[in-house]
């Protein structure tokens, strides 16, 4: 098992899988056949299964996203892929009104094994529509399970999970973690993944870095803006805990908890909107737990504004190491 | 096209009973609807609460396209739908209960009245207008991607048919070629707005053409020529020859939902509905024709009298559910 | 000023005073003519503007929605009524990618005077599709100021405000304090109201009740809840101050901050669903500040499941008086 | 329809003139596009990060609808607007400036390449597929209150047509009768999807037709085609006689975005676009038909490089923005 792949491969790989042992799931979304997903999460998949199984639409995300619905009902498991989460207004009723509900307006007697799978993220200048990671929109929303891997790994096992899920599952990749040439993306993401189905379980997060005087917590390429911000905190002699949340719905309570209780700091670093969104909700959980902290916690968020283009206004936004640093520094 | 008289009695009898059925139960239901909400009407009082969208009027549309529709097949409907579940074969007892709030409703108590359920006859329906458009043709690809011959039917009020999501869908069920029939249940208003005033065109059977599918206007007044239109619909659908756009002309008899003043709507209006009654058209024509009997008739409404006085008894004698049941079933599996 | 006025006649005045005078002001939504507003909320307008300044529009949210972008961007003021918030997802990409973000993306070329007026909440058994608040996805995403009036003096000199207001401003309203006949509303949601214009500021939070020993914090008719609370509470010496936030966006930390510092004791009250959203919010707010609280803050708010229609589901799920006094209490 | 002799010279030469300055200027921001993203294609770094979508191909559409428009007019473009942006007047330095992310840009480098405003001739763009098509209603509303002679034009390419807003816009327009020009740049792919793929009809221009409105499908071969066509629907908007559709048959040059490998694309429909080209066409027409000579042609060539050569100039020298700007302007009138 010494072989690395990038996320976007980890993913096909994964859908690839599931499709052979299950006739049931199929793919739909914009330039997912020929085209392989814009971001390659689709790669191969059209080739290994046809035109049917693997559906290129027109441009009407309300459509497909809501035929996912009507073909779940049906006893199918689609996978639709929105192209970026900034695309999510045009198609959000059939999402969080019908989808994320109808198991329980049903009263149990429907099923929804759809998986939503979207790009996330900035950091290339793709600006106030393509750079968003909104995730904490659709965790505010019931009935909707969502998770966010950091890794190759945990991508594969994610989606084998989502897949798996008799609920639907927001799956959110990070465009910059994916691991496409033409993408940054840092090389930590590409890991080793094994060739065999697995699955990582959604709602528990992970410690990635132990630590002891305050707990980050992040999920996507915000965990490796923690990590080398930990790294350098080590020289000074700070001992930063990374704690990659994997999962927003459900929230991996215990794992943060059990953290924060041990280190007695907490700094969220979070790439979506600060206000009413994940940062906020980390903060919340600790302290309603009664847990008693050493300072004030710290949100490292992308500030209330929209993407700015210019590269140099949207470093300025970004969450990075550097702010994490001071934000740790803030509060020692 | 085939004639009245060429459809076998046994058919027309049913095309009947399920229409009077329909209102029999949305008229019952009505006043069971304003029971501890008068001298002043609370919307949040009584025994059936929160918006009630009755449909009657409309039961030649119901009733028409779903006599061709087997359990396998779905319909989508709307926030108005009692007559499309009724015809679709919902169980009544349970369907009334979830309208009253009970345990022992389809969803237990959670749907209501604008979230009927039933899996067992492939029925579902939502408050959002044009919902259901996208959600058939996902049952369409169902169909293809299993090789069977199940076919789905989205309903939408004339209003619905402005939305984007009708446009999308007959799209993408043109283009793939999917068993999907559109209805668009046109009783000429979306609340207070007059289709003249929401609707570029006069027929919305027209935007059939846009999408390169069949599209017909039918007169709801006449059961039977919605029945035809509609079986033709299924029947191409079911041959894998791909969706269908019908637009059913019918008159709605009573307020958008209950509690409407209707101050928005001419008088001469409501006159016409009340002359363009489906029902009664339709009795008139059984009897005129000599196809059936009053005794006959009789017969089957009293039946049909029993059969939703026997729902509503079920209803309303049985248990709400337990509170912390609201909780419960968020997620499938899980809590 | 010895004038009541239903909360719905209060917005409906300041629609048309300020009709009366700005020309660039028109209205548009469904059902807002003849009838009204299904919630009252337009009544009286039709009759004095004429259908050109107020239109009823056919059932298009997107359409509808996306033109208030392209009547502002030529200095008209729309206001559009979307019906229910929960109809946000057939229009939230115009909303939110487009109105809310043009004055940033134009580098301020452009003003986006847009009021998105809607209705909220429950209690009447309206069920999963009629009856969410939601108002913590609006407050998430940045460009949108949100309002949420709790009476009708405030719906007045809010409406005037958002009105007057160079941005767009999400105003919602909770069909339960409009003082319609037809649906329950609290008496004291029913106040005076001045004959003439006058404005509340948006972003000013209001203290309703002053106490010393723990702070709740609403908005709209939470904060009826929590002030029959807090006046059972007194009986039982324990004094609550009741904040009623009135805006999310911008949020009035000051209002907040002061008073939590004064009681030391935090309990938010929120008919939004409970995570990810406002309730978290208000928490990592107090918090991050580094505001010593004597007992951990604790929510009070619907749970994250949809709203169930029967009756007894949705008593049981709903924020209430009671559950705020337990609450309280289990800080004390 | 005109023909092209009753065209005066001038308004010929002038479109010609802002076909040919689109063209050289997409190609010459291309060469800068690919500055720092080779010999590995980096889509964050260079001079133009981010994607960028260019309209070689397409001029004849932007150039035959934009010499209507005055600067009240409004034009709202797509993601791949440069074209409909230079034809209707935006200033091509700020432009230049903002594309390379500048602080002299439109939007001192906040918008981008997709989100181009120049509020001085009622433009802008944005990265929605079919979010233009409501907006431009919204301009029709505000002329019909103000009661001014402005129009709006709404531009979506062929993927576009299929998306909801294309439909509840131009039903919502064709029920007010406002005027708003439906513009649909038909390239045959949406990225790697081709139209007859999505769309369920061949042209969209029938789809005119589910809104009562009239609908044109013209070849962008043909510049003069896409002038006529559009000028009467400009007109008849102008005189308040409601909105139009045009279909504007055009050929992709280039990928759909820069660094686009199309693996998807058949060689031959690249081959049939470089046939396609509006521009040599009406380069040789011209020469054919001695309206221009050689020379005359190549000084406005040489003039359009000078103009592009300045603005991407302007652009390189201008400074970046300050990155506390980022935090700023969100609210207007407040900080
Ligand atoms: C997306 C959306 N917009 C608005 C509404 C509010 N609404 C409920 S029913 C209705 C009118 C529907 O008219 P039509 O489609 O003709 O159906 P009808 O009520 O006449 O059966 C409206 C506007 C809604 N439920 N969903
Ligand atoms: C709502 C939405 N869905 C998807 C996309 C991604 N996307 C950007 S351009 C494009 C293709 C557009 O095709 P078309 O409308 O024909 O315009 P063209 O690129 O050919 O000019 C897609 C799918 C988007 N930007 N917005
Ligand atoms: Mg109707
Ligand atoms: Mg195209």
């Amino acid at each position: 098992m010494a072989r690395k792949l990038p996320m976007y491969k980890a993913i096909s790989e994964a859908i690839a899988q599931e499709m052979e042992k299950d006739e049931n799931i199929f793919v739909m979304g914009e330039d997912i056949g020929a085209y392989g997903g814009i971001f390659g999460a689709t790669s191969g998949l059209l080739e290994k299964f046809g035109p049917e199984r693997v559906r290129d639409t027109p441009i009407c995300e309300s459509a497909f996203i809501g035929a996912a619905l009507g073909a779940a009902s049906k006893g199918m498991r689609p996978i639709v892929e929105l192209m970026f989460i900034d695309f999510f207004g045009v198609a959000m009723d059939q999402i969080y009104n019908h989808i994320a509900k109808a198991h329980y307006m049903s009263g149990g007697q429907v099923k929804m094994p759809v998986v939503i799978m979207t790009a996330m993220g900035g950091g290339y200048s793709d600006a106030a529509q393509h750079s968003q990671c909104l995730y904490g929109l659709f965790a505010h929303v019931p009935g909707l399970k969502v998770v966010i891997p950091s890794n190759s790994y945990d991508a594969k096992g994610l989606m084998i999970s989502a897949i798996r899920d008799d609920n639907p599952v927001m799956y959110f990749f990070h465009k910059g973690l994916m691991g496409l040439g033409w993408m940054p993306s840092p090389p930590e993401a590409t890991v080793e993944v094994p060739e065999e189905p697995y699955t990582v379980p959604i709602g528990e997060a992970k410690v990635v870095r132990e630590g002891s005087d305050v707990t980050i917590v992040g999920v996507a390429k915000m965990v490796y803006e923690a990590l080398w911000a930990a790294e350098e905190l080590e020289k000074e002699g700070i001992s930063a805990e990374v704690i990659d949340l994997r999962s927003l719905v459900p929230l991996d309570k215990k794992t943060l908890l059990d953290s924060v209780k041990k280190t007695g700091r907490l700094v969220v670093v979070d790439e979506d909107y600060r206000s009413y969104g994940m940062s906020g909700e980390v903060i919340a959980t600790v302290v309603e737990n009664g847990i008693s902290l050493e300072a004030p916690p710290v949100r490292v968020a992308y500030p209330d504004v929209p993407v700015p283009y210019s590269r140099v206004l949207e470093r300025y936004v970004l969450p990075d190491k550097e702010k994490i640093i001071n934000a740790v520094k803030s509060i020692m | 096209m085939e004639k009245i008289e060429e459809i076998p009695k046994e058919t027309l009898l049913e095309i009947y009973r399920t229409m009077h059925k329909i209102r029999t139960y949305e008229e019952t239901l009505a006043e069971w609807y304003y029971k501890g909400k008068t001298p002043r009407f609370d919307i949040s009082a009584g025994p059936i609460p929160g918006e009630l969208h009755l449909s009657s009027g409309q039961e030649s549309a119901a009733v028409g396209v779903c006599m061709h529709l087997k359990p396998e097949d779905a319909l989508i409907g709307t926030h108005r739908a009692h007559h499309f579940a009724i015809a679709k074969g919902v169980n009544l007892k349970k369907m009334t209960a979830e309208i009253f709030g009970k345990a022992t409703g389809l969803s237990g108590g959670k749907g209501g009245h604008m979230h009927l359920f039933d899996a067992s006859v492939n029925f579902s329906c939502s408050g959002i207008v044009g919902a259901s458009f996208p959600q058939a043709v996902g049952v369409g690809i169902a169909a293809k991607l299993k090789g069977e011959d199940y076919v789905a039917v989205a309903v939408g009020g004339d209003g619905a048919a402005n939305q984007g999501t009708f446009h999308e869908a007959l799209n993408l069920a043109a283009v793939w070629k999917l068993p999907v029939i559109f209805v668009i249940e046109d009783n000429s208003w979306a609340i207070s707005v007059p289709k003249e005033k929401s609707t570029a065109v006069s027929k919305n059977s027209e935007r059939a053409a846009a999408y390169g599918i069949p599209g017909v206007s039918v007169d709801g007044m006449d059961v039977i020529a919605v029945y035809e239109v509609a079986k033709e619909a299924v029947e191409r659908a079911r041959r894998g020859e791909g969706p269908s756009l019908i637009e059913i002309k019918v008159y709605r008899l009573r307020g958008h939902f209950e509690g409407d003043p209707q101050h928005y709507r001419p008088k001469e209006d409501l006159e016409l509905a009340k002359q363009k009654d489906p029902l009664l058209n339709f009795e008139k024509l059984l009897l005129e024709k000599g196809i059936a009997t009053e005794e006959e008739l009789n017969k089957i409404k009293e039946e049909n009298i029993k059969e939703v006085q026997e729902a509503i008894d079920f209803a309303v004698n049985s248990p709400y559910p337990e509170p912390e049941e609201a909780l419960k079933g968020v997620f499938a599996g899980g809590e």
